[in-house]
């Protein structure tokens, strides 16, 4: 002990991105405290909309400057190629869905208000609303960027709790429906927090065994601490429980489809696409750089839970009848081909760069699609608000052909189909698999895939080849918010299955340096 | 001797999980993660101890910190559903399923 | 035994030879126009068909002419005439020599006579340009056949005509029982099409060629037993063609057809392409003891089969076509001999020809007299109201019993002569079968001609008109005069030697050897025993039950019921088990393992109950198990 | 000039225009037009190949996804030439005959034919392409507009039978991307170019694999017994018009695809897996044959002649190995049979379309004696039930006889079963032909106009091209069998060998 801690360094300037995010969160926090009610939806949606560009705008150029090569705030967050990529992505996709989300009618007026009160009708009447959402999703997203780039285990768990805790609050917002929405917002509570326990417990033992949270730290020390491979084994299993949980890996996958189906449709858009790929990164991040030395351990684990999750997403999706809940378990089977992914990593560097570099892809064609998939759902409506049982759905070729071809097309897209974007993300990632020597899992996933494709299919046939209901929903004129929220997915879904190079590009330069350490 | 906290910790954690699955009421049930966070405070500052750094305490303030703002959160939830449902049991929302 | 000589086909061009494709294309143009023409070409249709028939046989005749030019060993000429499939057979070919241009000219001959009859014949039909479409077709698809160079195009001729076929036997096909046989007929001979097939796979692979003279020249580079599959495949074919026994079940079917069609396919022409197919694979056969001792019983026991058939059909055109069985089997039995029976084989085809066509066209026109009557039974007397018909029926009856002198005396006579020489017990047998020849026929015709009226009431019979008759007229001269001019001096077998080989000692006609005698003699028993039972008895109006023997007969010595025992029960079983299959087991397996899936999901979805705590259970026990497994893979 | 590229581009810019025209009856001509003008420009195409020159001609390369090693690569050799030529000619042909086929659902006609035009592009495209993964693309791809054309405008069962086509031929799919990432990562060249990969697997044992995966595939598409039981239910569900494309012209992407990649890539695989394939092609010639004389609705029938057709198609591509004296005879045949069976099946399914089309009904016992009142349409009808049977003096003859002629040389048993197909196929076709067109006329057809116009000009050309070929093969096989020798010698067959199989050509 010397006596004088050295003042903390923090690169600003690599961090500004996120400092926007929060910047403009904390903003948001102050609207809604100062600004007059009628005031505040018009000024937080450009400041939201604004601090995503921006924040978009400072990753651009500091990409263009050069990615850094060094972790910044004493090597606690790691600002490097595929933090950076998939901050870009999750920015354009929350500006996507904030586009959703400043639609009307989604959010509920006051949530505090019993459903079907006399107070809620008052709050309707007076056209309360929440503006809180904007901050809170926000938040979210800062959440959701800090996360991937996270290169210390506490800061890791700090920001799955910052990306978590508004998404919580969130999900019990709908406006309809809202005996669902509250449940989703407590079950997705209650759980996540529950799982964050498992990962905070692992955190404790790799911090036991490292003596370390920083990433880079534990990964020099596998290998050197004699005798205490419990911790680490024990460590390592519980945050993969945590990190699991998040991207609803099998048997961790429960809560997904109850909390997609619950939450406010531009909520799941946002989380489908958002959160998978910030706890996409986290995972990738936090098995490389830390427990890359153990990958002998857990590889065959994650092998498993890929192929659970494959399974379990596909066979379980073939018999839903509501499109939500359809959508959230082939989130489910998703993520299993994802993991796939992961365990393609090998010890060559190119062979991780290939892995790496299909996982940012296919995170990017997913989070187009599915935020454009659910923002088709947030159209489809009829009496009750949303129609999202699927018998609804029959016949919405024949009323509104171009709606119902974009939605078959993103369903297409999921499937995998040549000439869509799904299909050379699962390219990507099983090429990378088969280079990587994982064969047979490959095989499970494609066998998954064509499981899977019966019920995107299923729902192909009865948009275009059934009868109309009488009664059927009707299609409400998208705002052009939403309008362009689709307009915009079914572009990215047609340009990364036609001319992927671009993006391939991206990805790959994002994942050639790795991760820093 | 730091071996018996860690195990005091292990068993605080098992506690709060089976309560997770044994309690019904939303509130218990939420505290009982909070005993298993709480656990894993006892955890690092077991190993920041053992370790001889300060890490592990510094950490669990954080933790300490984001339990705090996970009640908050938490509680609103609870709160809410309590109103609709005038029912804290987890058990009456499963509306959700299949 | 050593295949026989025969001349090296020479390339040619020019004359009439080079355009002896016009044989072919004429008709074939003429069906064209009649098809394609459709209804415009109603009124003129049948002179077409018949116009294009007897330019046919003008050309023929041309190139027979030009033919007769070249010196014997000369007279095989190929002639080139497109490219066709390369490495297999490179060219469409034809080839003419003394073998194919006899065929050309009995069946552009008699086709064309044919033809001109069916203008009376067919007068009040509605289809009656359709038929003579189908006529030229036939005569085209024929003629393909027998001037082929080559396998395949034989085999395309082959078919041709048995789509002919198909399509004249169905002529009527509003009847259901013309349509059956139509196909029965077709899936019949494609059952020896197989044969044929297979065939020429066998030959190619043997002998990297299918032109007759690729093949026929280099029969001694193959093993025996190739040669002998060889052989017994091509039998297989012949026998579909020619209803030789197994393949005879059709041709009574066939009958359905209208009569010139009876006349020219199912008598005079196409049934014999199975003895041209057999005289022209010569070599193969010479090669192989085994293939021709089989083509030989064959052929006894289908001249046997047919000949006892005929004993039992009151159908006059069943009598008959049960008698072209038999005297195509004289045939395939003379051809079965090799080199010393060709020439008789061909030549009792040629004379066959005549007064078949002359017998079947005289049935015709009895029938025609008689409103469409087949039953003989309701027949009798009818020498007095058609004079003509009779006298040339009469013609053609003495020919094909062999009364002596008239054609087929000559010409059956050999053929009886050189199986006796080549095997006691068949030769023998042959002379059995033209006892019954003499039996049948004699009873055909008494039972028309002769005895008591037995017409129905509204049976005005009356003579054909002269289109009709001169047909006749002109076959039966041919009925009476061709065989001795073919046989006499041995000339047939001498012009046609060059294409099949000459026998190693040409027989000389012996009218007075004692099978010939024998045959006499037997016919003539036939014939009393005939007037006795048809001509001086009564004929009852309904058949009588008769013994065992005459059912036996009458149903085709059960062919039919062999067939149907054997082949379609079978078959239709098969089919439903098939089809079964297909549903319930092959798409079962694929609905069965959807529905599996569907079901899995139906049953696992249970799991989400929906509880908030069997999901945290579930996180927990996952970790537990994932704890456990890291421990257990972190420790191997 | 980039013809290929020309083509398909026409054919899409076709499909976009059609979409765009407000009037249906113009969106009809426009979309006959545009498929003429295809017609046309290929035509000019295939007459500029030279038959003896260079192995692929009309060679396009683009760099499409560099990434993975992915080329925008096009060529023709004459078996790709003649299957464009083939699927360019039954488009304006399948447009003619759908001309009212899409009005009666009342669903969207500019649909329709539109969504035949991105097909044909497709055709042109999967046929030309030279990349193996652009292959893969249009293989599958390819499934999403016929999907919608049965789904959309199929009979009562649409949903079921285009569901089950889909899925059926995306598991194939699937398998098959499982194997072509393997062969781009054991080949380690980065690229997917066939003639690049071509040679690159020599472990048998990994060729084994990599095999069954594009096996299985092609076979569920050509489909091959035991994958054949999502065709009838397709083929009898699609409109007509559908039905022939799907049969004529998809299809064969299956048995092309085996003859290309399987043959080429995976020699010794082949050679391994000859007597398993034809065994199966043996049984699906029989059984097809068999299950089709069962049947009692005419588009399955024709759907199950074609599983008996594919058998023998199959045999023929797979006689096409190492040391089949024979090999020559029979790729080529198969080749040939491949455009052949366009032709002839395309012709059955449109006049049987026609007749289901004025009847309403696809059921054999709902028909009798229609030849009375409709002689052309009988007329037609047996023709192209003849050819169905492969009688001699019609196209599917001669390729029927190559591949059998071929493949006896190869394994006298097998082609002497699949020979008694023949029988089989006389029966099916001729008492389909028996049970609806002749005997008494059923009341229920006795007012059914005879073909007009249009349905004349629509089977016209088809029957020609069965006469014409039929006879004259030659320029056909012009063109096929220099490009079955190249491929053969691919096959390892030596020089020799292949030589002795063309035999008399320069042997005499």
């Amino acid at each position: 002990m010397n006596g004088t801690i050295p003042a903390p360094t923090i690169e600003y300037g690599m961090l500004a991105p996120l400092l926007v995010v929060f910047g403009a969160a904390i903003v948001g926090v102050l609207v809604e405290a100062f600004a007059p009610r009628y005031l505040r939806s018009a000024i937080h949606l450009p400041i939201t909309l604004l601090s995503l560009l921006i924040s978009f705008g400072l990753i651009v150029w500091q990409w263009i400057e050069g990615v850094p090569t060094k972790a910044a705030a004493m090597g606690a967050i790691a600002v490097d190629g595929p933090a950076m990529f998939i901050w870009g992505t999750i920015l354009v996709l929350a500006f996507v869905s904030v586009l959703l989300i400043n639609d009307e009618g989604h959010f509920v007026g006051s949530a505090a208000a019993v459903p079907g009160s006399a107070e809620e009708e008052q709050a309707l009447y007076e056209g309360a609303a929440h503006t809180e959402v904007y901050p809170l999703v926000l938040f979210a997203v800062g959440g959701m960027m800090l996360f991937p780039a996270a290169n210390d285990l506490l800061i890791a768990f700090v920001a799955l709790e910052v990306m978590s805790l508004p998404l919580y609050l969130l999900c019990g917002l709908a406006r309809r429906r809202r005996l669902l929405s509250q449940e989703a917002a407590m079950k997705y509570f209650l759980l996540g927090a529950f799982s964050s326990a498992f990962f905070l417990y692992g955190t404790a033992m790799i911090y036991g065994y490292a003596n370390s949270l920083d990433l880079a730290k534990i990964g020099a020390t596998l290998g050197t601490v004699g005798g205490q491979d419990m911790l680490l084994y024990l460590g390592g299993a519980m945050i993969s429980v945590g990190l699991l949980f998040k991207i609803g890996g099998a048997p961790f996958q429960a809560w997904k489809p109850d909390v997609y189906q619950g939450a406010p449709t531009p909520i799941t858009a946002l989380m489908a696409s958002g959160t998978l790929i910030a706890a996409f990164g986290a995972l990738v991040r936090v098995f490389w750089v830390a427990l890359g030395g153990l990958d002998w351990d857990w590889r065959p684990v994650f092998y498993g839970v890929a192929v659970l999750t494959m399974l379990v997403g596909a066979i379980l999706a073939i018999t839903q009848t509501d499109i939500k809940r359809m959508l959230a378990y082939s989130s489910i089977a998703h993520g299993g081909f994802l993991l796939i992914g992961v365990i393609a990593t090998g010890s060559a560097q190119a062979q991780n760069t290939s892995a790496l570099s299909g996982i940012l892809f296919y995170l990017v064609a997913y989070g187009f699609t599915t935020v454009g998939a659910f923002a088709v759902v947030t159209m489809v409506r009829d009496a009750g608000g949303e129609a999202w049982h699927l018998s609804r759905w029959a016949g919405l070729g024949k009323r509104s052909p171009l709606l119902a071809g974009v939605f078959a097309f993103f369903l297409l897209a999921f499937a995998g189909i040549p000439l869509t974007s799904g299909f050379f993300g699962k390219y990507a990632i099983f090429q990378a698999a088969v280079t990587g020597g994982a064969l047979s899992l490959v095989i499970v996933g494609v066998v998954a895939s064509a499981v899977a494709a019966f019920f995107y299919v299923r729902v192909i046939v009865l948009m275009f080849f059934s009868d109309p209901a009488a009664d059927g929903p009707s299609v409400v004129l998208p705002s052009r918010g939403t309008a362009a929220v689709v307009g915009l997915a079914a572009l990215a879904t047609v340009v990364l299955g036609v001319f992927p190079q671009p993006v391939l590009d991206l990805a790959h330069s994002a994942a050639q340096s790795l991760f820093v350490r | 001797m730091t071996t018996h906290y860690l195990v005091l910790s292990a068993l605080l954690f098992a506690i709060g999980g089976v309560g997770v699955l044994v309690r019904r009421n939303a509130i218990v049930v939420f505290m009982c993660v909070e005993l298993m966070l709480n656990a894993c405070n006892l955890a690092f500052v077991t190993f920041a101890r053992q370790n001889g750094s300060l890490d592990g305490q510094v950490i669990a303030f954080f933790v300490m910190i984001v339990a705090a703002a996970e009640v908050v959160i938490g509680l609103a939830i609870i709160v809410t559903i309590f109103r609709t449902r005038r029912s804290a049991s987890v058990d009456d929302a499963s509306l959700l399923k299949h | 035994m050593e295949p026989a000589e025969i001349a090296s086909i020479a390339q040619h061009s020019g004359g009439a030879i080079g355009v002896a494709w016009l044989m072919i294309a004429l008709p074939l143009v003429g069906a064209a126009v009649l098809l394609l023409g459709g209804r415009r070409t109603d009124k003129f249709g049948h002179l077409l068909g018949v116009l294009m028939a007897v330019a046919s046989f003008v050309v023929g005749a041309l190139v027979f002419v030009q033919l007769l030019g070249f010196a014997p060993g000369e007279r095989r000429r190929g002639v080139t005439l497109f490219e066709f499939i390369p490495g297999l057979v490179d060219n469409v070919g034809l080839l003419v020599d003394p073998l194919s241009i006899s065929f050309c000219l009995l069946i552009t001959g008699v086709g064309s006579l044919i033809h001109i009859y069916s203008i009376g014949y067919m007068a009040h039909d509605p289809a009656r340009r359709r038929f003579f479409a189908y006529l030229n077709l036939f005569v085209a698809a024929m003629l393909l056949l027998v001037l082929a160079d080559n396998y395949l195009i034989l085999f395309v001729g082959w078919e041709g005509v048995g789509l002919a076929s198909y399509l004249l036997i169905g002529f009527w096909q509003h009847k259901p029982s013309a349509a059956t046989a139509a196909k029965k007929a077709f899936i019949v001979n494609r059952v020896g099409d197989v044969g044929l097939l297979i065939a020429m796979f066998t030959i190619f692979a043997t002998f990297h060629s299918l032109t007759f003279s690729g093949v026929l020249d280099r029969t001694g580079d193959a093993s025996q037993g190739t040669l002998t599959a060889i052989g017994l495949l091509l039998l297989v074919g012949a026998c579909g063609k020619s209803a030789q026994l197994p393949l005879q079940a059709w041709l009574l079917d066939a009958m359905e057809g209208p009569t010139p069609v009876s006349a020219l396919i199912h008598a005079a022409t196409m049934v014999t392409a199975g003895v041209y197919l057999i005289v022209r694979s010569g070599p193969i056969f010479e090669g192989t003891g085994t293939a021709q001792l089989v083509v030989t019983i064959v052929g006894v026991a289908t001249l046997l089969a047919g000949a006892i058939i005929g004993t039992a059909k009151d159908d006059i055109k069943k009598a008959l076509a049960g008698s072209t069985m038999s005297q195509i089997g004289y045939m395939v039995l003379a051809a079965g001999v090799g080199p010393a029976g060709y020439a008789f084989a061909i030549a009792h085809l040629i004379t066959h020809g005549f007064f078949k066509a002359n017998l079947f066209l005289g049935a015709g026109s009895v029938m025609h007299a008689m409103n469409d009557e087949v039953d003989m039974r309701k027949y009798g007397g009818l020498r007095t109201v058609m004079p003509i018909t009779f006298a040339t029926f009469l013609i053609g009856y003495l020919a094909i019993i062999g009364f002596p002198l008239l054609s087929g005396y000559f010409t059956k006579d050999g053929i009886i002569e050189t199986a006796m020489e080549h095997s006691a017990v068949l030769g023998w047998l042959a002379v059995l079968g033209a006892g019954i020849t003499g039996f049948y026929m004699s009873r055909l015709v008494f039972m028309t001609f002769f005895g008591k009226k037995r017409w129905d009431a509204k049976a005005h019979p009356h003579e054909s008109p002269a289109v009709m008759t001169w047909p006749l007229i002109l076959l039966s001269i041919g009925s009476i005069g061709l065989g001795a001019f073919l046989i006499l001096g041995n000339r047939f077998m001498i012009f046609l030697s060059p294409a099949v080989g000459a026998p190693a000692h040409s027989p000389a006609f012996n009218p007075f050897s004692v099978p010939g005698l024998a045959t006499l003699a037997l016919v003539a028993v036939g014939a009393v025993f005939a007037w006795m039972r048809y001509g001086a008895a009564e004929v009852p109006a309904t058949a009588p039950r008769g013994s065992f023997l005459t059912t036996f007969a009458r149903r085709d010595l059960y062919g039919d019921a062999l067939n149907e025992a054997l082949f379609m029960r079978p078959g239709q079983w098969l089919t439903r088990l098939a089809v079964f299959f297909d549903n319930r087991g092959v798409d079962g397996l694929v609905n069965g393992l959807a529905a599996f899936i569907g079901g899995t999901s139906g049953r696992v979805r249970r799991i989400q109950t929906g509880f908030v705590r069997s999901y945290a259970l579930s996180i927990f026990v996952g970790a537990a198990v994932l704890v456990g497994a890291w421990f257990v893979v972190g420790n191997l | 000039m980039p013809w290929l590229s020309t083509l398909m581009g026409v054919s899409v810019l076709g499909a976009l225009g059609v979409t765009l025209i407000r009037n249906d009856k113009l969106a009809k001509q426009f979309t006959l037009l545009v498929s003429l003008i295809v017609l046309a420009l290929t035509v000019t195409m295939a007459v500029q190949f030279s038959p003896n020159g260079d192995q692929w001609q009309f060679q396009e390369n683009h760099s499409w996804i560099p990434a993975f090693g992915i080329n925008y690569s096009l060529a023709v050799d004459g078996i790709a030439l003649v299957l464009i030529l083939l699927s360019v000619i039954l488009v304006p042909i399948v447009v003619l005959a759908s001309w009212h086929d899409a009005e009666k659902g009342k669903r969207s006609v500019r649909t329709y034919f539109s969504l035949i035009l991105v097909l044909e592009a497709m055709m042109i495209g999967v046929f030309a392409a030279t990349d193996v993964f652009l292959f893969y693309v249009l293989f599958e791809a390819m499934l999403i507009p016929m999907y919608f054309m049965i789904g959309s405008y199929g009979g009562a069962q649409r949903s079921y039978a285009a569901v089950k086509f889909l899925l059926y031929s995306l598991f194939g799919g699937l398998l098959m991307l499982v194997a072509v990432i393997a062969l781009y990562s054991i080949a380690g060249k980065n690229t997917f170019m066939l003639s690049d990969l071509i040679g690159t697997v020599q472990d048998v044992n990994t060729q084994k694999w990599l095999f069954l995966g594009f096996f299985i595939a092609f076979a569920i598409k050509a489909p091959l017994w035991p994958f054949h039981t999502w065709l009838p239910d397709a083929a009898a569900q699609a409109p007509a018009g559908a039905a022939v494309l799907l049969v004529g012209v998809l299809d064969k992407v299956g048995t092309f695809g085996m003859l290309r990649f399987c043959l080429q890539l995976f020699p010794e695989a082949s050679a391994y897996f000859t007597p398993l394939v034809i065994v199966l092609a043996v049984i699906g010639v029989i059984y097809g044959a068999i299950v089709a004389i069962g049947q009692t609705d005419m588009m399955r029938l024709i759907a199950y002649t074609s599983v008996s057709h594919f058998g023998v198609i199959t045999l023929g591509v797979f006689a096409m190995t190492k040391g089949n004296p024979g090999a020559q005879d029979a790729g080529a045949g198969a080749t040939l049979y491949m455009v052949n069976h366009g032709f002839s099946t395309g012709a059955l399914f449109l006049i049987v379309g026609f007749l289901i089309y004025r009847r309403g009904s696809q059921f054999i016992a709902d028909y009798g004696g229609v030849q009375k009142v409709a002689p052309i349409l009988a007329g037609t009808f047996l023709v192209a039930g003849l050819s169905s049977l492969s009688l001699p003096g019609l196209s599917t003859f001669v390729s029927e006889f190559m591949v059998l002629s071929g493949a006896f040389r190869l394994h006298v048993p097998a082609a002497a079963i699949a020979t008694i197909g023949v029988i089989l196929a006389a029966i099916y076709i001729l008492w389909m032909y028996q049970r609806t067109m002749n005997g008494p006329t059923a009341e229920s057809v006795k007012t059914l106009p005879d073909l007009n116009a249009r349905e004349k000009w629509v089977v016209a050309p088809l029957v020609a091209l069965l006469l014409v070929f039929g006879f004259y093969p030659k320029p056909l096989l012009d063109v096929i069998n220099p490009a079955v020798k190249d491929t053969l010698s691919s096959v390892s067959v030596t020089a020799d060998q292949a030589a002795a199989a063309t035999g008399v050509k320069e042997g005499k």
